[in-house]
């Protein structure tokens, strides 16, 4: 067991390495640098190229591919992200200060979704082929048919414009301290980025929730009197929850990348939108470090499902 | 009979090992010993059964002499009456030239049949690797074994799925024959049909052979099976031979405890030949670490200090006047019991 | 099957007969028409063949079906109402937004198909060959794409967007570079099970080589769940034409796709007071979307019936 | 590469020598009387480049509908233009508008032999969807009159795609791949306008002595009736030469909210500084009491920098101050933090320290504050154009820039004065000094100039204007309260709360719909026609020297 644990995690190390590269590599290969973004068109064209060289010396930009490279997997290991280029914030600030928005909205989408996904999900089983679960079928399926932003922008429309209920984005607002203050600028993200969610979950629930209710556990359970609803949510639920469960978990880092599209619909001040801003202004540090704090988070949340799953079902052997 | 017979292929020490990965690492920590230095001549003609419960390497090994599975030590070399050659040294071209001599049929009737494929779509490819390149020759060969498997010619146009099991070994069969070999490895190839056809099936394989002149290594934990196909039988634990003999002379004078018990669980209707049933206790220990002395101690009724630390070779002896080896520390004893 | 007596209803029973018939031969069934068949009696997967079909057809012959040509701007007739004249409206050019949205199907669809036809290609080549190879060079392609597929999806093309610059075939490609991965894995997995059947076995024994025992032998077993894949993965890619657009990070703007067309809805004001310049082009987004998700599920169920979710 | 210059040399000779002839057998044939003015000067291709040659870029712009453009897709809210200077007192006047004429652009092809298969390859920057519009409306227009054009959106190093200029001013080839460009300009000073054309600087336009000539006299007098001569003339060049085609003006949407009563204050170029007097402004007193304006602009990261964007944050409006103060034109009308006195020469500057200039954190404003603001910005590349000329005409400048001397000698403080001499004549230097905002010394003396923004400073700046930091969330919210020490009066409204959100972003209508923004600015048609449609929104145009222009790249293909 602490083997096999051991061993996938130094696994992560030459993955995590590779995949730096390779973003740094990429990002090389991208036209225009920091410079090219940090000035004006019109600005840009007058200056000398001494001076745009200065630019990017004071930069660190000058430096070869290679040493530029190494130097910043050196301050990585060294726990040092680097600054962003322009403002030249500490990028672990930058993230600390993102982060919460993210998280914020991906758990509170999350929370939702799971509750009436699995709710929505059992109902389906258990009334399974009537009309209401035919509905909750095609709804599911709308749900993950239609764009996101399309959502957003239906949202928005509905909401602010014709309801004016609730504001049309952002996150904080001076004076606002309280969460309750805050709670209405959350909602419609929230609920818009669940709305997209709850048609995974619903229909993985609902396949678990069949797949246990055909279970010879089940049918001793219901031959021993036990009444219907007792059956159902005692027994059933218990034991088709944990494949449900462990699919939410497999989607808390993919939700980072998922609520790039809401933040921008909703100019929510996370870690999406401080991602696409870097990469159209070529911030390098803070688009290497975004995408390698994603790409360790899935690596680590994968590797924990694995564990848990094993942990779980003694079938599965680790050594 | 014992005199002047013709090897077509020799096993010397041959050792299958797969490797155990352990560790953060993943260092071998260790090997599965399926087939454990064995040697065995098989001569042209017969047809010598490889028998041993589940899990003794049998199938392995079979599977080792067509570099199925590669193995990791010794030697099997085939005499193709012009040349000997070592098969775990041929490049993989050198093989292709010996696969047409050597094959094998399977055991499982539903995956030994390519279910996307008609069955001329299943059996035409190998006889295009080998040469023949017309189309209407090889639906010609192929009509034709069909035939030589009691099947009809059309049947070649129909999918894996429309024919019953025993109809499916018997392609496979025909399969095996399709590029003339010399040799058959038969790895359990009637333990999934039903008796009555078993009984088809093993005579098919019978005439065939007559027909042919075939030889087959007949791989089967079925011992009334070997007693109807068989010319000499090898008794195989954990990985080595514990006994080989003429399969009569096997039957008469059981050289080793092993065997023994093999033969007194089969379910005989002659109440004459009845003997006492021998019950093999324990499980067959595990071929990573297998015990110290005779493999089968911990399991032998007649186990003595000796056979927990010395490993008993197979030493020839002479039975009726055949050779007969066994490896066991007290296999004359075994005679007059 | 478990004990319990269960009423036969006719139907089982009619399929009692057709599998005795087909057990003895009598019919010659042609392969997958139990699966088409299947596939037919599912009323979602009609539905799907049906609006795909219609959308597909309305892009392949735009020229028959639109009056208007999609590139002719009227600037004194922009965002005319739906009307006669313009079924749909204009736009803010006064181009006709119907034959803007029948056109801009082209693009989307070659996006969508095309992508998920590269990728499977792509995952299917390397999945089949390094599944059934295995070794080292199976090692590294299951490395890269555990790699490739721990990024979020997103962010992964919003890379790969700003280092190979916007353009439709741009857009192929990274898509496919990001998309190969789960067709591959699951290729691969496929091939590791068909791997241990005898009749693979049977034709290494035959000294066959490599390729033709991957290629040719084993893959048509594969193929069930690679087409469901590919269904599946075309509705996402389509998807994320249309995510792509909106960041303005897709199709070069000037060329008219669905993504393109409702984009402009991120303007306010076309949002609030021109709708008929947004809903038409989401509802076909979403229509066709939906219709291939229909017909991917309806595969799925009748070519795997145990597996569901 | 030696052989071939000569040989595009000898070629462009060869060509120049033969253009009258071309020009007379032409004019004869096509051109009606009354634009035979216009297609008397140099006709015919200058170089390989078919763009090189008026004819082309004529038919161009007589093949664009700028009027049907600017009424239709832009509903009015932009001008046509004619020339790059805007409509008022500094524009020339009988400039050739070019307008809609496809016959004559179709005969003015066939005059220039025009290829009907070559494909002109425009580029852009502007990310939003008007512009790919108004290219796809050109693009449909050019293709009218015969005119085959792709466009794309530049992406990567922009600058060095639009603006790389040629090694060999005179004959190229061309250092950008494009054929045309369309961009915007904003001048601070009109001069701004042509000064891109002179010899050595401009991407799209070859050396032309006479265009250079121009250029010097416009930059030779800071006398408003010399200046408008000499630039009368460079207009007419301009127009006449198609150096470049001016397509419309811009001008610039000023909102507010109802809520907002500026008391009579001035309105003017919302991108620069001008005397807002913003403590008199006033908004309707919230249910507390209180009176807060809600506006957009604010900070993401960091602070941006007053030096390299003079006036488009309102944070750098109201945070800093300048040393004189100027009318919404831009012209200069008294001292703000200083007096001042321009010798007549306009050669010497003086200025005198207003009493009871204070830092938002107590300590008075200096004269050294002033000069260290000086020698800060001149080693700093990215600072604004017309700021820099200034400060570079001054006397020591170039030894300080080296290096050689540890301050520029032209600088000379004495108590509460400083005063600055040029070494050349710089039209704009009071213009200048309305834009300049005084950075505090204390704070910004170890500032690398080269990454300004990188300082501490920018993520809370100090100022000296009426309004000072309160709170500040950077990308959510930033709020500014008033300087209670302003020397020009307690600022009334109580609360500046800023939004990140800025020009061309949605979120500008969404603010404005939902309430909650009660000033801004924009140049962004679709946004102004949204916000029009708002009643709690009132609009203010003012014209503004903004010109989007198509450019000819000119110069001979690589």
């Amino acid at each position: 067991m602490l083997t096999y644990t051991l061993r996938r995690l130094l696994i992560l190390i030459p993955m995590l390495l590779f995949l730096s590269f390779l973003i740094y590599l990429g990002l090389e290969l991208t036209p225009g640098d920091a410079v090219s973004y940090m000035i004006s068109p019109e600005r840009y064209a007058t200056m000398d190229p001494a001076e745009l060289e200065a630019v990017r010396e004071a930069l660190g930009l000058s430096d070869p591919f290679l040493i530029r490279y190494v130097k910043w997997l050196g301050g990585v290991i060294k726990g040092d992200f680097g600054y962003s280029l322009q403002s030249g914030v500490p990028i672990k600030d930058i993230v600390f200060d993102r982060l919460p928005a993210t998280l914020e909205l991906s758990a509170g989408a999350i929370l939702i979704s799971t509750i009436f996904g699995i709710f929505f999900g059992t109902i389906s089983a258990l009334k399974r082929g009537s009309i209401g679960d035919n509905a909750l079928t095609l709804a599911g399926m709308l749900g993950v048919s239609v764009p996101r932003f399309i959502f957003g922008l239906l949202a928005i429309l509905l909401f602010t414009f014709h309801l004016k209920w609730l504001p049309v984005g952002g996150r904080l607002r001076p004076g606002y301290e309280g969460f309750m203050d805050r709670l209405p600028h959350l909602i419609m993200p929230t609920l818009v980025l669940s709305s997209t969610l709850i048609a995974g979950v619903m229909r993985y629930s609902r396949a678990s929730m069949l797949d246990a209710m055909n279970r010879d556990f089940m049918k001793t359970a219901r031959s021993k009197g036990l009444p219907e609803w007792r059956v159902n949510f005692v027994h059933g639920l218990r034991v088709s929850l944990i494949p449900v469960i462990v699919l939410i978990a497999f989607r808390l880092p993919i939700l980072l990348g998922g609520t790039v599209i809401i933040e921008q619909v909703f100019q929510w001040p996370g870690i999406g939108n401080e991602f696409i801003g870097a990469v159209r202004s070529r911030n390098y540090p803070i688009v290497m470090m975004i995408a390698f704090f994603t790409t360790f988070a899935v690596l680590f949340v994968s590797f924990l499902i694995d564990l848990f799953t094993a942990l779980l079902d003694p079938r599965v052997k680790l050594d | 009979m014992s005199e002047a017979r013709e090897t077509i292929l020799t096993l010397k020490d041959v050792e299958t090992h797969f490797p155990i990965k352990k560790g953060v690492f993943k260092r071998t920590a260790g090997h599965v010993k399926a087939v454990d230095g064995i040697s065995l001549e098989v001569y042209r003609g017969e047809t010598l059964a490889l028998v041993g419960e589940s899990g003794c390497g049998k199938t392995t090994l079979g599977k080792s002499i067509l570099q199925l599975v590669k193995p990791t030590g010794g030697k099997i070399i085939y005499n193709d009456k012009a040349t000997e050659r070592d098969l775990c040294r041929l490049s993989q071209k050198e093989m292709m030239e010996v696969n047409r001599k050597l094959q094998i049929v399977f055991q499982d009737p539903q995956s030994s049949l390519n279910p996307a494929f008609t069955v001329f779509g299943s059996l035409q490819d190998p006889l295009k690797t080998h040469g023949i390149k017309s189309k209407a020759e090889r639906r010609k060969i192929i009509g034709d074994l069909l035939e030589s498997v009691n099947m009809r010619r059309e049947q070649m146009d129909l999918y894996p799925h429309e024919f019953s099991g025993g109809q499916r070994q018997r392609i496979g069969i025909a399969r095996a024959l399709s590029i003339e070999p010399d040799l058959i490895v038969c790895d359990e190839a009637v333990s999934a049909l039903d008796v009555s056809i078993q009984a088809q099936v093993l005579k098919l394989l019978k005439d065939i052979k007559k027909e042919r002149n075939l030889t087959y290594i007949f791989i089967t934990h079925d011992l009334s099976v070997v007693e109807y196909i068989s010319d000499r039988v090898a008794v195989m634990y954990l990985g080595k031979i514990v006994e080989l003999a003429e399969v009569e002379d096997l039957y008469a004078s059981t050289m080793h405890p092993y065997t023994k018990a093999l033969l007194s669980a089969i379910p005989v209707a002659d109440l004459d030949r009845r003997k006492k049933r021998i019950l093999l206790e324990g499980d067959v220990p595990s071929p990573v670490n297998p015990p110290s002395g005779c493999p089968f101690h911990p399991r032998c009724n007649q186990c003595q200090d000796i056979c927990k630390k010395v490993i008993p070779s197979l030493k020839k002896f002479e039975t009726n006047g055949y050779e007969h080896y066994s490896a066991c520390h007290f296999a004359e004893e075994q005679l007059s019991q | 099957m478990n004990g319990t007596k269960k009423k036969i209803t006719r139907l089982e029973k009619k399929f009692d007969r057709i599998l005795m018939r087909e057990d003895t031969g009598l019919i010659k069934k042609k392969k997958g028409s139990r699966a088409f068949r299947k596939l037919m009696s599912n009323r979602l997967a009609v539905a799907g063949i049906i609006i795909v079909s219609v959308i597909l057809l309305a892009a392949v012959f735009a020229p028959l079906i639109c009056r208007y040509d999609p590139l002719k701007l009227d600037l004194r007739n922009k965002l005319q109402k739906p009307s006669i004249v313009h079924l749909l409206g204009t736009d803010q050019l006064g181009r006709d937004i119907f034959a803007r949205i029948v056109y801009g199907g082209r693009v989307s669809i070659l996006v969508g198909m095309g992508s998920a036809l590269t990728s499977a290609v792509v995952g299917v080549a390397i999945g089949a060959y390094t599944g059934y190879k295995g070794g080292l060079l199976d090692n590294i392609m299951l490395r890269l794409s555990e790699i490739v597929m721990a990024f979020p999806q997103i962010i992964l093309v919003l890379l790969l967007v700003t280092i190979m610059g916007q353009g439709l075939r741009n857009l192929i490609i990274i898509f496919t570079l990001t998309g190969w991965g789960g067709i591959y894995r699951m290729t691969r997995a496929q091939m590791l099970s068909l791997r241990e059947e005898e009749y693979v076995q049977a034709l290494r024994a035959f000294g066959l080589n490599s390729f033709a025992i991957a290629y040719k032998h084993m893959l048509p077993n594969a193929v069930g769940p690679i087409v469901v894949n590919i269904t599946l993965s075309t509705a996402m890619f389509i998807l994320y034409e249309a995510a792509l657009s909106f960041l303005g990070l897709g199709v070069p703007l000037n060329i008219s796709t669905w993504g393109n067309i409702v984009n402009i809805a991120q303007d306010l004001r076309y949002l609030q007071f021109f709708w008929w310049l947004w809903v038409p082009g989401a509802i076909v987004i979403s229509l066709f979307v939906l219709g291939v998700n229909f017909i991917g599920d309806g595969l799925r169920d009748s070519a795997d019936p145990m597996q569901q979710g | 590469m030696k052989r071939i210059t000569m040989l595009l040399i000898l070629i462009g000779l060869v060509l120049l020598v033969s253009l009258p002839v071309f020009a007379g057998g032409q004019n004869e044939a096509e051109a009606p009387a009354e634009e035979t003015a216009v297609m008397e000067e140099g006709v015919g291709p200058t170089n390989s480049n078919p763009l090189s040659d008026l004819r082309v870029r004529q038919a161009i712009a007589y093949a664009i509908d700028m009027d049907t453009i600017a009424e239709t897709m832009f509903d009015g809210m932009v001008l046509p233009a004619t020339g790059r200077v805007p409509d008022g007192p500094m524009k020339a006047p009988g400039l050739n508008r070019y307008a809609y004429d496809p016959d004559k652009s179709r005969a003015l092809l066939k005059a220039a032999n025009w290829d009907p298969n070559y494909k002109l390859d425009l580029g852009y920057y502007y990310g939003d969807q008007m512009t790919v519009d108004l290219m796809t409306a050109i693009q449909a227009y050019l293709s009218d009159v015969g005119i085959k054009m792709s466009f794309r959106k530049l992406e990567g190093d922009v600058g060095a795609q639009l603006n790389s200029v040629p090694t060999d001013p005179a004959n190229g080839p061309s250092a950008v791949e494009i054929d045309l460009g369309y961009g915007g300009h904003a001048a601070l000073a009109l001069q701004e306008y042509f000064n891109v054309y002179k010899t050595g600087k401009s991407a799209q336009y070859p050396s032309d002595p006479k265009m250079d000539a121009l250029i010097d006299a416009i930059n030779a007098t800071a006398d408003p009736v010399e200046l408008k001569k000499a630039l009368f003339e460079i207009e007419k060049y301009e127009v006449d030469n198609l150096a470049a085609y001016s397509l419309y003006y811009m001008p610039m949407f000023v909102y507010e909210s109802i809520d907002l009563n500026r008391n009579g204050e001035i309105y003017g170029n919302p991108q620069y500084n001008y005397d807002w007097n913003i403590q008199n402004w006033t908004m309707k007193p919230e249910s507390n009491g209180k009176m807060v304006l809600q506006t957009n602009g604010g900070p993401i990261e960091f602070f941006q920098n007053p030096w390299e964007n003079p006036g488009i944050w309102i944070s750098n409006k109201v945070l800093y101050d300048r040393l004189i103060a100027c009318d919404g034109a831009l012209t200069p009308t008294h001292g703000q933090m200083a007096d001042y006195e321009l010798s007549s020469d306009g050669m010497t500057l003086k200025f005198t320290m207003k009493d009871g200039v204070k830092w938002h954190d107590g300590a008075a404003v200096t004269v050294d504050d002033v000069q260290f603001s000086i020698e800060k910005i001149i080693l700093a590349p990215t600072a604004h154009k017309v700021l820099l000329s200034t400060f570079n005409s001054i006397k020591g400048a170039e030894e300080f820039i080296a290096g050689t001397a540890d301050h520029i000698s032209g600088i000379n403080t004495d108590g509460n004065t400083i005063t600055i001499e040029m070494a050349k004549l710089d039209p704009n230097i009071l213009l200048t000094f309305t834009q300049f905002a005084i950075l505090p010394e204390k704070y910004l003396a170890d500032a690398d100039p080269l990454k300004m923004l990188q300082s501490p400073f920018f993520q809370h700046p100090v100022g000296s204007g009426p309004y000072k930091i309160g709170k500040v969330e950077m990308n959510d919210y930033l709020v500014m309260v008033p300087n209670e020490d302003y020397y020009d009066g307690v600022p009334k409204i109580d609360e500046i709360q800023c939004y990140p959100s800025f020009d061309s972003d949605p979120n500008v209508v969404k603010n404005a719909t939902a309430g909650i923004l009660d000033y801004g600015f924009s140049k962004n048609p679709s946004e102004v026609s949204s916000l029009r449609a708002l009643d709690n929104i009132k609009l203010e145009t003012v014209d503004v020297p903004y010109t989007r222009i198509l450019w000819f790249y000119q110069y001979p293909k690589k």
